[in-house]
């Protein structure tokens, strides 16, 4: 739909470490029993994964999927592709008990890349993101500030952040104040 | 005088000079200096006044613990009262002015107090000041608050940066002296993650000052080379400037890291707070010397003894050039010695014990120093600065045998241990009589998570007093906490130490033993708060034995070093005048943090735009560009208004509620909740969640609906939509969405665990826009694609489709009496979707309205508010809602707290509407009273407004309320009470005030 | 500032991405009961100083409740066990007894 | 007792202040009293200084298991304040709030109540909505306060931002003769005046077991040994439920931390109190200078008198946006104390199921302003069986639903 619009428009702030909002994405919440086989097959179809074991996630540029929690998947997709990979879901799930929304515009999806972008996320967010703790393949569901957030790791420099839409700026402001104000030299 | 010695100090760089101010002089230090040396080093020995008596006070002490040296620092944005001058590093353009004293620091009127102190003993503000009771309030408080505090109040904001950073350790270590950074070494060496902080700007502490030697090398080049392997082991991490600030349970500690004080040029935060998980925490804090209360202990010059030695080595500053020592301990005698070889005169050292023998009397008496065994100080003299001493026996009353004349007296009392960390989270100590110090009790930490210890102490801070065992005890409390977080010690030699040989020390309480009171009213235990010993011994004899009484009683250790120097000292003195044992009389409690941490850092970056999240819609930037003058509800912020030039925000609501309700109004009702519940159950669950029915609501139909809480209050209201089979879509209020979503899945995980429904809040996935007014068909028929007639669409029935090109659900809904509908559009489309509807409406007459027409509106056609009709203690009863309260449901959550012989009273007040009689508006709030009084005196009332409003559709104030028996009243005119103890006339009527058949929505 | 494991979603998760959310095990009472088990179910606590039973949600996290076992007077946890359950799984128990010999706490000890 | 004066000091300060009697003697426990008060703090000793002022008895003691006044009473940020919404809680805080405008004579003892103003700001419509309501409902009951317009906040309070971006200062409740007041000298001055009544304050002595005989209470067990009664007060804050329990009955209240913190003393700068419940902050500065800062409590049970950090982080993020310029003070001292907290928020003034015991807690977060009027209540509950100042916080309203809420015009009991 031409009329779409990312919550911030891919708004930059650039530096040493820079945030990105990262322009839509596809996302859908998708519940149910995440050893129904007929779950794991249609995330797999959707995806190309598997479902991921408990905090983790995969992903490949717009696709990939996260576990949000014992009976929750988040599933990427392309923007444009949500409607019809939930159509694919409730093909594919039709007689189990299920829940599959489109909630690629109620999220805010973030990148933090740089040298110290691990240490912005530790600013804001009472996990351990030491290298050891948290790694590419991790899952994290936590507060960045004072909002609830989510996000794992694609290369080591690299964050990808989910948020609600309406704390969108907010949480975008707060990762770019953190980033400005320099590493702190503990990773 | 105090001065800067030949010798270039440790810390300082001789070759760069940096330029200060104190009290507007324009003065000279070295970098590498604190504020304090800098001061001493320009003779500057007096720096504030005290708090009580406004007597001169110098510097005592060298770090963290000084009491007097507070000054403002800093002017405009920088402003900053109380900064501790000792641990203040000098920077270039330093500003720093004293405190507490007018008309300047030489002449203060207030050291008149010190004249009556005779008049003002511990808490003479309880024996007077009571009578006439007016004057506390007007003339004695005003007066006592004037001269108490301290620091200038600040007047700007601050624009520096703080921040927080979470950090999670298998072992921190707090203190970087030597055992601090023996433990870190230990620890890091077995693989545990590590962090070592130190709150100083150098490593080493005592260590580098006096200089033992360690594993063969001078303890300056153990703790180089110490330092430098731990910064090569990358499992540890190592911080300066940073202290270990307050230690909470299951092993969370705050370190309070100060990175630019020092150097305010620099960029990026002026202040970090590590909130830190450990797994085990080793408190390697050292031990703060303590005073010797004596008369005239607080006279500027009178300086502990280890902190004379500090200035001596690491500033190059001698704080006299004729210096008293006084003391109950060997450790004292280096303070004598080292002076002595810089070339500065000892007259003497007193020592009050009857004899002693060590390495370091044999090496003070080489040097020619006289000694005096057995003998104390009966009288400082001087006003502003230390002027001589005089002796007398330590056994005595005080007769003075000899006075010395000197410009310092360095004093030691022996060492407390640092315990605060160790304490804050319920760690116990144990009284050490030999050393004459609360320690650290082993048998019983503090305990964590898992019900095991989580902090071990180690070094000076666990009692240890001599090289070779602190060095030791640092390295074993590495290992066992490193051991204790789960990992294998390594082999590795423990250090060695090498001590010169000490006597023991005798405990000194009072000097002399048998003081009269005269002298012990001049002994100071609190040079701060102007404690003196007088004051316990008066505190005890009047009953307040309990230590906390005590120091409630007298504010000893209520400062802002908060006992650091006068604790032990105090609790002693307390101890003595009850005849009970130190132990006995306990310590008061430790609580974080050690010393100050700033309030900005606590903030961290929630400030100014980042103070809280604020929520936004898709449209907020079209409402910010509109004149919204807006309401924050919860942590949305909407529309309470667009306000065009040349409006107030009343024409503004008056403005928008007669196009609405003539033309086309556009509501932003994003922010509505919309809770997606999808299963088998799902109808079962939702007939439970509402009072009233929700399973048998066909597919395409919307029902209006009520939620309680379990305790039978009215909670939310909502539409409720029934998308297909198994799923219904509920609305709930905008402050509701995260809330009810919590209620439901309360419900369906602790409760009803078996039923099979899945709940999804997808509030934020829509952009909800509310089309009302009698034009409301035509926009959307011009934007075209869905047929919205009242055949295909009516009344409480939503449908999909399509609307200018948007997918769009559209509810034919409303809460304004109008046709009205309100369309879900992707809230990436939102704003899209806005504009073309402002576009499309524009002939029609289109305008946005924000909340307060919304709830004009709602008012006018008697429909309740949540929050308004509203308060927590409303049941749907009382708003006349029983058609909305299911009879045939066995069960719903809140019924049976409904049965509730109050809740079913016929004397709960009801809903009505009320007319004013002459048309004027209700106040917000006001109640209606009725005759007499209540049991205590209070006006009788029989009801209340809930919503009252100027209706610009009828032009007359109306407003809805709670009336006793009010339905049963209709027409009966009652009272409501003003402020201003006026009352205003209203008669009992129907609440829909406006359009009561329902005409105009029905279209 | 506690730490509680997380058993839905294994995170060792900090107090601020928790919610406490009150006392475990509560029987419900509905339509139709007495006053006092009414009464008792919505008000009466046990607000032991000892073991306690607690209801917590992993609210930042993965959004699901789970059961603490914790002792009121010290801040120690015994264990933490899934909402689904009604009454404290035995290995909790035997963890309490282990600590707290003789511990009681309503029906349960 | 020896009276406290100017004249008094005078007189000591010639003689080395040597003069000064105890202010409160150490007696040891009788065998048997009319009444016993378990609980020294600021409540208990004002239900035993009215059982004899008011009552004339005075075959009372106190029993305390710390020291006096060591609890809450010592604990808390000190507001006096009595603008609240329902009529019972407005009719019992505003007789404590006049009875502290005496104390000091009263008891002879400077208590330094210090009726400096307290405003309750609105900073959002609900708010206003609730404060106004609250003004009505004052008028009525006899509370003198008043709604007041932001500039004129500004005026009593000149730190303060009112036009804070987030949430713009949009008036205030005020009341002119709230303050704060000394929290120990408010103990230690009911202590004094009891012990000068012939009462036994008994410190360091816990209550072990409580003793009955067909549904009456007959005595307590002690750290020192068991003391009979007639009467019994439990009137001890956050250890309630522990202390009914051994009467075998059970409260409806909850133990939680609140949590406080000061900062260093500063120069007079505030001379009101500011209370601001929409960020969940309240502020006033002491007569030493501290700015005295309160907190919120934790949601979870506990008796160890420490709370969680988060709680301080919030409660200064929300002050240093609201008054800017404490932003480069420091935070000199936090502190937690245990508070009893009811299901409706307000407190239980209550005879009990055992005959002769009653029971006085569940004052959550507002105990200290209540203390006058409350051991007025409670005295007079105790000695003629009823009182319409306790009528409604009988602790059987919850079985009838009767709640009295006070959150329901946004003001947080504090």
């Amino acid at each position: 739909m031409s009329n779409a619009v990312s919550t911030l428009n891919g708004k930059v702030a650039s530096g040493e470490v820079t945030i990105r909002e990262g322009g839509l994405r596809g996302m859908i919440t998708f519940r149910g029993d995440l050893s129904n086989a007929k779950l794991k097959s249609v995330c797999k179809t959707l995806t190309g994964f598997g479902v991921p074991e408990m905090g983790k996630a995969t992903s490949n540029g717009d696709k990939g999927v996260a576990w949000m929690s014992p009976d929750e998947l988040l599933i990427l997709v392309p923007h444009a592709q949500t409607n019809d990979a939930i159509a694919a879901i409730e093909k594919a799930m039709k007689g189990q008990h299920h829940l599959a929304k489109n909630v690629s515009d109620a999220r805010t999806h973030l990148t933090v890349q740089g040298s110290f972008a691990r240490e912005v996320i530790a600013k804001l967010a009472p996990a351990d993101l030491h290298p050891d703790h948290f790694q590419i393949g991790d899952f994290r569901r936590t507060r960045l500030g004072q909002v609830a957030a989510a996000f794992w790791m694609t290369d080591a420099e690299t964050f990808e952040v989910i948020c609600f839409r309406s704390v969108g700026e907010y949480a975008f402001d707060l990762l770019a104040a953190s980033a400005k104000a320099g590493p702190v030299g503990r990773f | 005088m105090s001065t800067r010695l030949a010798n270039a100090g440790r810390l300082v760089n001789k070759n760069k000079a940096v330029s200060f101010t104190f009290n507007g002089k324009n003065l000279r230090g070295f970098e590498g200096d604190t504020l304090a040396s800098a001061l001493l080093a320009n003779d500057q020995m007096m720096v504030g006044r005290s708090f009580k008596y406004h007597r001169p006070r110098g510097v005592v002490a060298s770090g963290a613990e000084e009491p007097n040296g507070l000054v403002n620092l800093g002017k405009d944005n920088t402003f900053e009262p109380n900064q501790r001058i000792t641990t203040t590093e000098l920077f270039d353009g330093l500003t720093a002015t004293s405190q507490n004293h007018w008309p300047s620091l030489e002449f203060d009127v207030g050291v008149i107090n010190t004249y009556f102190s005779r008049f003002m003993p511990a808490g003479f503000y309880y024996k007077m000041f009571i009578h006439p009771r007016p004057f506390w309030k007007h003339i004695y408080e005003p007066m006592i608050r004037q001269a108490a505090g301290l620091g200038k109040a600040p007047k700007d904001r601050d624009t520096d940066t703080y921040e927080h950073f979470n950090a999670s350790f298998d072992v921190m270590v707090v203190g970087g002296g030597i055992a601090g950074l023996a433990a870190a070494h230990s620890a890091g060496q077995s693989g545990a993650r590590v962090m070592l902080v130190e709150q100083t700007a150098d490593w080493g502490g005592r260590a580098v000052v006096d200089m033992p030697s360690i594993d063969g090398k001078t303890a300056q080049d153990w703790v180089a080379d110490t330092v430098q392997a731990l910064e090569n082991m990358p499992n540890v991490t190592i911080r300066l400037r940073t202290q270990g600030s307050g230690v909470y349970d299951h092993g969370y500690v705050l370190a309070y890291e100060r990175l630019t004080d020092h150097a305010p040029e620099n960029d990026g935060p002026r202040h970090r707070l590590w909130r830190i998980r450990a797994k085990q925490i080793v408190t390697a804090t050292g031990a703060i010397e303590r005073p010797l209360s004596f008369a005239g202990n607080d006279i500027p010059g009178v300086v502990l003894a280890a902190a004379v030695r500090d200035y001596a080595i690491n500033f190059g500053v001698s704080v006299g050039d004729r210096t008293v020592v006084v003391t109950n301990n060997d450790d004292a005698y280096r303070t004598a010695i080292t002076l002595k070889k810089a070339g500065l005169d000892i007259p003497a050292i007193i020592d009050a014990r009857t004899s002693a023998e060590g390495d370091l009397i044999d090496e003070a008496k080489a040097l020619g120093i006289r000694v005096e065994f057995g003998k104390g100080i009966a009288k400082v003299k001087g006003g502003k600065r230390v002027t001589g001493v005089a002796i007398c026996n330590q056994a005595g009353e005080g007769a003075v045998i000899e006075e010395i004349s000197c410009d310092c007296v360095a004093m030691s009392g022996g060492w407390s241990p640092v315990v605060h960390l160790w304490s804050h989270c319920g760690g116990k100590l144990i009284w050490d009589a030999d050393q004459a110090m609360f320690r650290p009790d082993p048998e019983k930490p503090p305990l964590g998570a898992d019900g095991a210890g989580f902090v071990v102490t180690a070094g000076v801070a666990n009692g240890h007093l001599f090289t070779a065992e602190v060095i030791a005890d640092g390295f074993a409390a590495g290992r066992s906490a490193a051991k204790a977080a789960g990992f294998k010690a390594k082999a590795a030699q423990a250090p060695m130490g090498e001590d010169a040989h000490e006597g023991p020390l005798a405990p000194v309480w009072l000097m002399p033993q048998g003081a009269s009171h005269a002298l012990r009213s001049k002994a100071w235990l609190d040079f701060q708060n102007d404690v003196k010993v007088s004051d316990v011994q008066l505190a005890a004899q009047e009953g307040y034995e309990s230590v906390e009484h005590a120091k409630r009683y007298t504010t000893i250790g209520m400062a802002t070093d908060q006992g650091k120097l006068s604790n032990i000292n105090g609790l002693a003195t307390l101890a003595k005048s009850l005849n009970a044992e130190i132990p006995n009389v306990g310590t008061t409690t430790f609580r974080p943090p050690y010393t100050p941490i700033s309030m900005s850092v606590i903030a961290g970056v929630a400030k100014n735009e980042l103070f809280q999240p604020i929520r936004k819609t898709p449209m907020s930037d079209w409402h910010t560009a509109n004149g919204a003058d807006y309401e924050p509800v919860g942590q949305w912020r909407r529309p309470y208004a667009y306000v065009r030039s040349g409006e107030t925000v009343h024409d503004a609501v008056n403005r928008e509620v007669v196009n609405t309700r003539e033309k086309l109004g556009l509501l932003d009702a994003s922010t509505l909740g919309k809770l997606v519940v999808k299963g088998p159950d799902a109808g079962k669950f939702l007939d439970m969640m509402y009072t009233n029915m929700m399973s048998n609501l066909a597919v395409g139909k919307c029902r209006y609906g009520l939620m309680c809480s379990e305790n039978g209050f009215l909670s939310d209201d909502g539409v409720v939509a029934r998308i297909d089979e198994d799923t219904w879509l509920c609305h709930t209020t905008t402050g509701g969405a995260e809330r009810i979503h919590a209620w439901m899945e309360d419900w369906l995980q602790c409760e009803w665990w078996d039923w099979k429904v899945y709940v999804a809040n997808v509030t934020e996935q829509w952009a909800q826009v509310a089309v009302v007014g009698p034009n409301a068909r035509k926009v959307l028929e011009k934007l075209g694609g869905m047929d919205v007639s009242k055949e295909t669409l009516p009344f409480m029935q939503w449908a999909d489709g399509t609307l200018g090109g948007f997918d769009a659900r559209v509810y034919r809904i409303s809460f304004s009496g109008e046709l009205s509908y309100e369309i879900a559009v992707p809230a990436s489309q939102g704003r899209a979707f806005w504009d073309a509807l402002l576009a499309a409406g524009e002939e029609f007459g289109a305008m946005p309205y924000g909340t307060e027409a919304l709830h004009i509106m709602r008012a006018e056609k008697g429909f309740i508010m949540i929050g308004d009709e509203t308060d927590g203690t409303v049941i749907p009863q009382d708003l006349n809602l029983q058609w909305a309260i299911s009879k045939k449901k066995e069960d719903f959550l809140g019924k049976r707290a409904q049965e509730r012989s109050h809740m079913a009273d016929p004397n709960r007040w009801k809903l009505v509407g009320l007319e004013t009689v002459d048309g004027s508006v209700i106040p917000d709030g006001a109640y209606a009273i009725a005759e007499g009084t209540n049991a205590n005196g209070q006006r009788n009332t029989q009801g209340r407004v809930t919503s009252t409003y100027y209706s610009p559709t009828l032009k007359r104030g109306i407003a809805m309320g709670l009336v006793l028996h009010g339905p049963d009243r209709m027409g009966e005119v009652i009272e409501f009470n003003k402020v201003d103890g006026t009352t205003v006339q209203a008669k009992i009527v129907d609440q829909v005030f406006y359009d009561k058949d329902g005409e105009k929505q029905n279209v | 500032m506690l730490t509680l494991h997380c058993p839905n979603c294994g995170v060792h998760a900090d107090e601020t991405d928790l919610h406490a959310e009150g006392e475990a095990h509560l029987k419900r009472f509905a339509s139709g009961s007495s006053d006092d088990d009414f009464h008792d179910y919505m008000f009466q606590r046990q607000n032991p100083k000892g073991v306690h039973f607690e209801r917590w949600k992993h609210v930042y996290g993965c959004g699901k409740y789970f059961l603490a076992a914790r002792c009121t007077a010290t801040l120690e946890v015994f264990g933490t066990y899934s909402a689904q359950t009604h009454e404290p799984p035995q290995a909790i128990k035997d963890a309490i007894t282990a600590k707290r010999p003789g511990w009681s706490w309503g029906d349960f000890s | 007792m020896k009276k406290y004066s100017a004249f008094a000091i005078a007189r000591e300060a010639f003689r080395q202040h040597t003069g000064w009697e105890r202010a409160w003697a150490r007696p040891e426990p009788k065998k048997k009293y009319d009444v016993i008060i378990v609980g020294a703090g600021g409540h208990g000793l004002a239900t035993a200084y009215h059982l004899g002022k008011n009552y004339g008895i005075t075959n009372v003691a106190v029993i305390e298991k710390g020291w006096l006044g060591g609890g809450n009473t010592g604990r808390n940020t000190t507001i006096i304040r009595s603008n609240y919404l329902q009529d019972s809680s407005a009719a019992i805080y505003e007789k404590a709030r006049s009875l502290y405008e005496t104390m000091s004579q009263d008891l002879n003892y400077n208590v330094m109540f210090s009726p400096r103003g307290v405003i309750m700001l609105a900073q959002t419509q609900s708010e206003i909505r609730g404060y106004q309501r609250t003004a009505h409902a004052n008028a009525l009951q006899g509370v003198k306060t008043e709604w007041i317009s932001p500039q004129r906040v500004k005026e009593l309070v000149p730190i303060m931002n009112i036009d804070g971006p987030r949430y713009p200062v949009l008036g205030g409740l005020y009341q002119a003769r709230g303050g704060t007041a000394r929290h120990d000298a408010v103990a230690w001055g009911y202590a004094r005046a009891c012990s000068d009544m012939g009462m036994d304050i008994i410190q360091q002595c816990e209550v072990t077991g409580v003793r009955t005989n067909l549904g009456k209470v007959v005595g307590v067990d002690t750290t020192k040994g068991p003391i009979d009664c007639d009467k019994l007060g439990m009137v001890v804050a956050g250890h309630a439920s522990v202390l009914a329990q051994k009467a075998g009955f059970r409260l409806p209240i909850e133990s939680v931390a609140l949590q406080a913190l000061v900062s260093e003393p500063i120069k007079p700068c505030m001379d009101v109190v500011v209370m601001a419940n929409t960020v969940h902050g309240y502020m006033s500065q002491s007569d030493k200078g501290e700015m005295v800062i309160g907190g919120g409590t934790d949601g979870y049970n506990n008796y160890t008198q420490r709370g969680s950090f988060h709680h301080i982080e919030e409660t200064v993020r929300a002050l240093v946006e609201t008054f800017p310029m404490i932003a480069r003070l420091k935070m000199l001292r936090q502190w937690g104390g245990i508070v009893d907290v009811t299901g409706d928020r307000s407190p239980i003034l209550s005879k009990t199921p055992v005959e002769g015991i009653f029971v006085n807690c569940g004052w959550g977060t507002g105990g200290f302003k209540a203390i006058p009027g409350s051991g007025w209540a409670m005295a007079e509950l105790m000695a003629k069986g009823q009182s319409p100042l306790t009528e409604e916080f009988n602790m059987f309203r919850f079985r009838e639903g009767k709640f009295i809420d006070e959150s329901v015009a946004a003001g947080v009991a504090h």
